[in-house]
């Protein structure tokens, strides 16, 4: 298995402008270049701190604000040299970046609308047709005749993975307890006092299920910046060790 | 050959077909009748299925084909008995490329990244390998390069009977949807980069 | 829970469960009634199905299980439905199925029976009839059952040099789920654990 670390959570640079200029309400059609930039660049500090495998899209974006926006910083002193007075459209050097995102936004919209009917239809049941091969006649079709490619054999494979098998057992369901961070974090650090020493990272991921494993993972930085614990690591690609700070802190405390 | 109820036939041959369902022309086929007539005999059929309280199946109308299915508010009886579909739902990505192929195809690669702008190799593949997009020909010029189309399977899969009814692209949406985990764990990550940064962007 | 007609409730149930069919008991802990009033509802309804004229399909009890199959009196439209022009590519059984030993040879009809959740001899049968698939050895063990491969024409056929060349697919055909984009953080979070965490939680 290969790992390419996908920058998560972002479908690329124009995905995280979108979630920039919607998270700082700013009109899409006039950009603060200076403000974006900036948030832009801590996003990408943050991937990096991260060690995220940074596509080199980010970096090519990161470099285009930098240019739109010290291109906006530059006198305009284009009335000087405007020799007819035809009312000249002067470009904004925004305006590209506007048009691909714009452009971009429908499709993540649509891909949204995708998404709903995607779960619209799994939400119903079909049956596997029945084997009617008992009346096929003798004349087989000839190969040539079929007219079937890798395609139709994909798409019938896809087809049969989406339709629901039935259960050999009657299973109980677990329900799936929602921890809270606040709750994980206490857990971890009563857990560490108790231990009264190190424990390795890995421990703090008990359940192996991605819910549990982002509110662990949440409790741990959590934990960290409220120095309730310290983690660190002999030498390179040695074991993690958490800790707990002696202490009497409390957390969550009201 | 009509010895039977029309509506018993229809039944039978839908039930026999299953998920592969059964288009106008089959039917005409077989029930020998026009096409106009087989069409207004489904539909009469669609709907009285649709109409009784109690059946739990209905006829749906997937890729140009019909279809048994059943009730959508049968599904938490069924789920009592039958495996969720193993299915993994699709990407993020893979949702992205697939809504620029179905809008635009055909599509080379290059201009879905120029769209995405990102690499867009990996999620066409998980399409391709799901017979969601297939190659639908090579675009002029130099590099020949290879146009992506949607399937059959696209619209069974999205429930849609053809491709006139994706839904409409729209400019204008502000709408959150789908970010609060992103934010969750930025936030998160902000705030233990250090506190100089504004933490909540909301 | 009974907010729908129980009749509905079952015919989707019933639907759903397909060739494997429902017990007694098992109707009875998905309804929540006994089984004394899951025997009686389920053969007041094999009745009523039976008399239906205006039904195709009704309800066969085979070794204590029900299930829905289509009434005999249809047969002849179902052979019809076979031999009607339209349908003259392969069944969406025989695709499944070839797709099935395609990525999984060598493989047994009991392992592809298992995934497509239905019989397959007669899928099978018409693969090997065309020549696309052959038997390719025996399984260790007991019964020793015929393993069954892909053909030389079936390369040619796809226009493949060799087996490698086919699609990857995303997804196990076991069913297991495949390694998706949206994943690999917590798959590499997983891995950054140490190995002694089952990596994948499929």
């Amino acid at each position: 298995m290969e790992y390419s670390v996908k920058v998560d959570a972002f479908e690329g640079p124009l995905d995280l402008l979108l979630h920039l200029i919607q998270g700082l309400e700013i009109d899409i059609y006039d950009i603060p270049m200076a403000e974006i930039s900036e948030q832009y660049m801590l996003y990408i500090r943050a991937m990096k701190v991260l060690e995220l495998n940074l596509a080199s899209e980010y970096l090519v974006m990161a470099s285009t604000l930098l240019a739109i926006k010290s291109r906006m910083l530059l006198p305009k002193h284009e009335e000087s040299w405007d020799h007819d007075d035809a009312p000249f459209e002067e470009e904004d050097p925004r305006d590209e970046l506007v048009e691909r995102l714009i452009e971009y936004r429908k499709y993540k919209h649509a891909a949204v609308e995708l998404k709903e009917k995607e779960q619209e239809r799994g939400s119903f049941y079909t049956k596997a047709p029945v084997d009617l091969s008992q009346f096929e006649t003798q004349k087989q079709d000839s190969l040539e005749e079929l007219q079937i490619d890798l395609h139709d054999l994909l798409g019938a494979f896809n087809k049969l993975m989406r339709r629901k098998k039935l259960k050999k057992p009657m299973s109980t369901k677990i329900s799936r307890q929602e921890v809270s961070i606040d709750k994980r974090m206490e857990e971890i650090l009563t857990d560490l006092r108790k231990l009264n020493g190190p424990k390795l990272f890995h421990e703090m991921f008990p359940i192996t299920e991605k819910p549990h494993m982002v509110i662990s993972f949440l409790a741990v930085l959590e934990l960290m910046k409220r120095n309730e614990i310290t983690i660190r690591q002999e030498h390179n690609f040695s074991d993690i060790l958490v800790e707990a700070f002696e202490g009497v802190n409390l957390v969550a405390q009201p | 050959m009509h010895n039977h109820d029309i509506d018993a036939v229809i039944e039978s041959l839908l039930f026999a077909a299953g998920d592969e369902g059964l288009s106008i022309s089959q039917l005409s086929a077989v029930l020998d009748i026009s096409m106009q007539e087989a069409e207004i005999t489904i539909n009469r059929l669609k709907e009285s299925y649709a109409d009784q309280k109690n059946r739990g199946i209905h006829i749906v109308e997937l890729a140009g084909a019909f279809q048994l299915a059943t009730k959508r508010e049968m599904t938490p009886y069924i789920k009592k008995l039958v495996e969720s579909p193993v299915t993994s739902t699709l990407s993020q990505a893979a949702l992205e490329t697939l809504a620029i192929v179905a809008y635009r195809q055909p599509i080379t690669r290059m201009t879905i990244e120029e769209i995405r702008g990102v690499k867009t190799d990996r999620p066409l593949h998980t399409l391709v390998s799901k017979g969601l997009i297939k190659e639908a020909g090579r675009a002029e010029g130099a590099g020949r390069a290879i146009l992506y189309g949607t399937t059959h399977e696209f619209l069974d899969y999205f429930g849609l009977n053809d491709l006139s009814q994706l839904p409409a692209l729209t400019e204008d949406i502000d709408g959150a949807e789908g970010e609060e985990e992103t934010d969750l764990f930025f936030k998160s990550l902000q705030s233990s980069l250090g506190a100089d940064q504004p933490a909540d962007h909301e």
